[in-house]
């Protein structure tokens, strides 16, 4: 048990803690989003740090190397960042069309529309 | 030699970085954000020669090609918004 | 043997200009001083870095990848600073004068 | 030294409440993410992070703050109990980390199953240097078929979701 | 935007060598760091730089949004037909070694057409989020 071996795993899942913490402690839908990519590349850094092999290079095969680190979870993330922009651009447009409905973004702003909305 | 380069690269971003954090309008951001882009450009290259592996650099030539457009749609962002001038 | 030598030289004048852009990206008072800090040094320390990976790879494919990194370099981050301090002038930033300096001594 | 950067970053980027600031140091991020993903030999995953965060996240971002607002307000609740899940949830996570393999392990179970057939048999296979490509499109050529309907669902949602078909047709019309 | 001269010249100046810069990652993807989804990526990118200088009016006029989504179905048809056509040849979906007489070639075949159905998918589809959100006034 060193401290070194695991330091990628904690920074990642330190990450991954910002992220939940923005996600669930603030009211903003865009810091939401925000919290939602930093959770996200929390992910893809633990990925990462499990496909590197120490004293490998990158995965193109040429002369010269024969260790290299592992393709597989460099394709899951490759594709992966592309998907979480997508997304995040869906998020961005769910928060302007509720901004256009409901005139805040603010969590709680909107919780309290939906209620008096339902007193009515 | 390299590596010496490296260093100097990280102790200039992690400069950049405490601007970036300390930086009382958000301009001084935006302007952090540019500078450790070009560090950025110039670490990947540093990184290649130091891995051998020099075909790196085509990471680096595209962020030197594409890093402006994020100050460039601040700009156009600041001239859109006719909002009230704040921090 | 004098490539080598050479290319130290450019690398650590690179870095040493770095360093110091850096420096003037912390110390200095406002926006637009900073601009100029960081586009200065920037375009030259990364040119003499640029130059120094270059004598280090010698005449290849790598070499014609950094020239053109170097060019693209040169055409955006001028363009980058101008457009940042357009933008903070169009927000109303006031640029900083000397009169500041005694404003804020005391 | 770079994985502290990043974590800073990201903490600064959830701290600010002026959410322009809070994009540019996501920008900030990214920039430090394709940095360390060199660095750990991710060279397609650098590729990719630069491409989508050297523009097209900031400018997406700079467009949603600019059609909705600039501030967030400060909130209401003291975030005790957000905080304390998260921290539990990291707690837990760390506790997990201890049975891991060490970090870079040749020995790993990551490592020994389907990546070294991947490395010695794809050049012969497919005929590209590449390994990540082949197994892209090749090995996993089925998952990236999803991904990429992935995208174009995401596109299309956008696009009703923003109503730009409809706009169009309106100026058709007229 | 169109007042800012500096602005405008390096966007004529830079947005050939992206667009060229996007078509040689997605056509090197095989050889060195690339392939589809980044080059798509690259190709959005140099139209958004047009559209954030020039407006988004002219870039929607060289790229109009009918054609943004056709292309984008386009791009996951492709994709989706070089699976039916290794059914068609014999083999299972997506199986490109039928495509050639050597599989290691059928293959090499297989992936640059996959991937240019990729960068196509991608490309309209950044483009078409972006158009969308900067259309909105």
């Amino acid at each position: 048990m060193d401290v070194l071996g695991h330091f990628n795993y904690w920074v990642a899942i330190a990450l991954a803690m910002v992220g939940l913490y923005a996600v669930t402690a603030r009211g903003h839908l865009i810091k939401k989003l925000i919290g939602l990519s930093l959770f996200q590349t929390s992910v893809f850094l633990l990925f990462i740090s499990i496909g590197k092999v120490s004293g490998g290079t990158a995965p193109i095969i040429a002369e010269g190397f024969t260790v290299y680190s592992n393709p597989l979870t460099h394709v899951l993330i490759l594709t992966a960042i592309v998907v979480s922009v997508a997304t995040l651009a869906v998020g961005l447009a769910l928060t302007v069309a509720i901004k256009r409905t409901y005139g805040t973004e603010e969590d709680d702003e909107i919780e309290a529309l939906d209620r008096a909305e339902d007193e009515q | 030699m390299f590596l010496a380069a490296a260093a100097a690269l990280l102790a200039t971003m992690a400069l950049g970085l405490t601007r970036a954090f300390a930086g009382p309008t958000v301009y001084d951001r935006v302007l952090a954000v540019n500078s450790i882009g070009t560090k950025t450009v110039l670490l990947i290259a540093v990184l290649g020669f130091l891995m051998e592996r020099p075909d790196f650099l085509d990471i680096s030539l595209l962020y030197a090609l594409l890093n402006f457009i994020g100050t460039i749609a601040v700009l156009r962002f600041i001239r859109q918004r006719r909002g009230p001038v704040g921090n | 043997m004098v490539l080598d030598v050479l290319s130290w030289i450019t690398i650590s004048a690179g870095a040493f200009f770095i360093l110091a852009g850096g420096i003037g990206l912390i110390r200095l008072p406002d926006v637009f001083c900073r601009v100029h800090a960081a586009g200065l040094t920037d375009t030259v320390g990364a040119g003499l870095m640029l130059t120094g990976l270059m004598l280090q790879a010698g005449a290849t494919l790598v070499t014609v990848k950094l020239v053109l990194i170097m060019v693209f370099l040169i055409f955006t981050s001028p363009t980058a600073s101008y457009a940042l301090a357009h933008a903070a002038l169009l927000d109303g930033i006031k640029p900083w004068t000397k009169a500041d300096r005694k404003e804020r001594k005391p | 030294m770079l994985l502290v950067f990043v974590l800073a970053t990201g903490i600064a980027a959830v701290w600010l409440r002026n959410l322009l600031a809070s994009a540019m140091l996501l920008g900030i991020y990214s920039l430090l993410m394709a940095a360390l993903w060199v660095v750990l030999d991710a060279v397609d995953v650098a590729f990719t992070e630069a491409a989508v965060g050297a523009g097209l996240t900031t400018a997406l971002m700079l467009f949603a703050i600019w059609l909705t607002g600039r501030q967030e307000k400060p909130p209401v609740r003291k975030p005790w109990f957000p905080l304390a899940g998260a921290l539990i949830t990291g707690g837990l996570l760390i506790f997990g980390t201890i049975d891991m393999p060490k970090f870079g392990d040749p020995q790993a179970p990551a490592q020994v199953h389907v990546a070294p057939y991947y490395l010695e048999n794809a050049e012969a296979q497919t005929g590209v240097p590449n390994v990540v490509t082949s197994v892209l499109a090749s090995y996993r050529g089925f998952d990236t078929l999803g991904e990429v309907t992935v995208v174009f669902t995401a596109g299309m949602g956008v696009v009703v979701l923003l109503g730009g078909l409809r706009r169009r047709r309106r100026t058709d019309e007229t | 935007m169109k007042d800012y001269f500096v602005l405008r010249v390096m966007a004529k100046l830079l947005i050939p060598f992206i667009l060229l810069f996007g078509f040689y990652v997605q056509m090197h993807g095989d050889y060195g760091p690339g392939g589809g989804f980044q080059a798509g990526v690259i190709i959005a990118a140099a139209l958004i730089l047009y559209a954030i200088v020039f407006d988004v009016g002219p870039a929607r006029r060289v790229a109009p949004m009918w054609m943004l989504v056709a292309l984008s179905c386009i791009g996951v048809l492709l994709y989706a037909s070089v699976g039916v056509a290794t059914m068609m040849a014999g083999g299972q979906f997506l199986e490109y070694g039928v495509l050639a007489h050597d599989p290691a070639h059928g293959n090499h075949l297989g992936i640059l057409i996959i991937e240019i159905g990729v960068g196509v998918a991608v490309a309209a589809a950044m483009l078409m989020i972006y158009f969308s959100f900067a259309g909105r006034r």
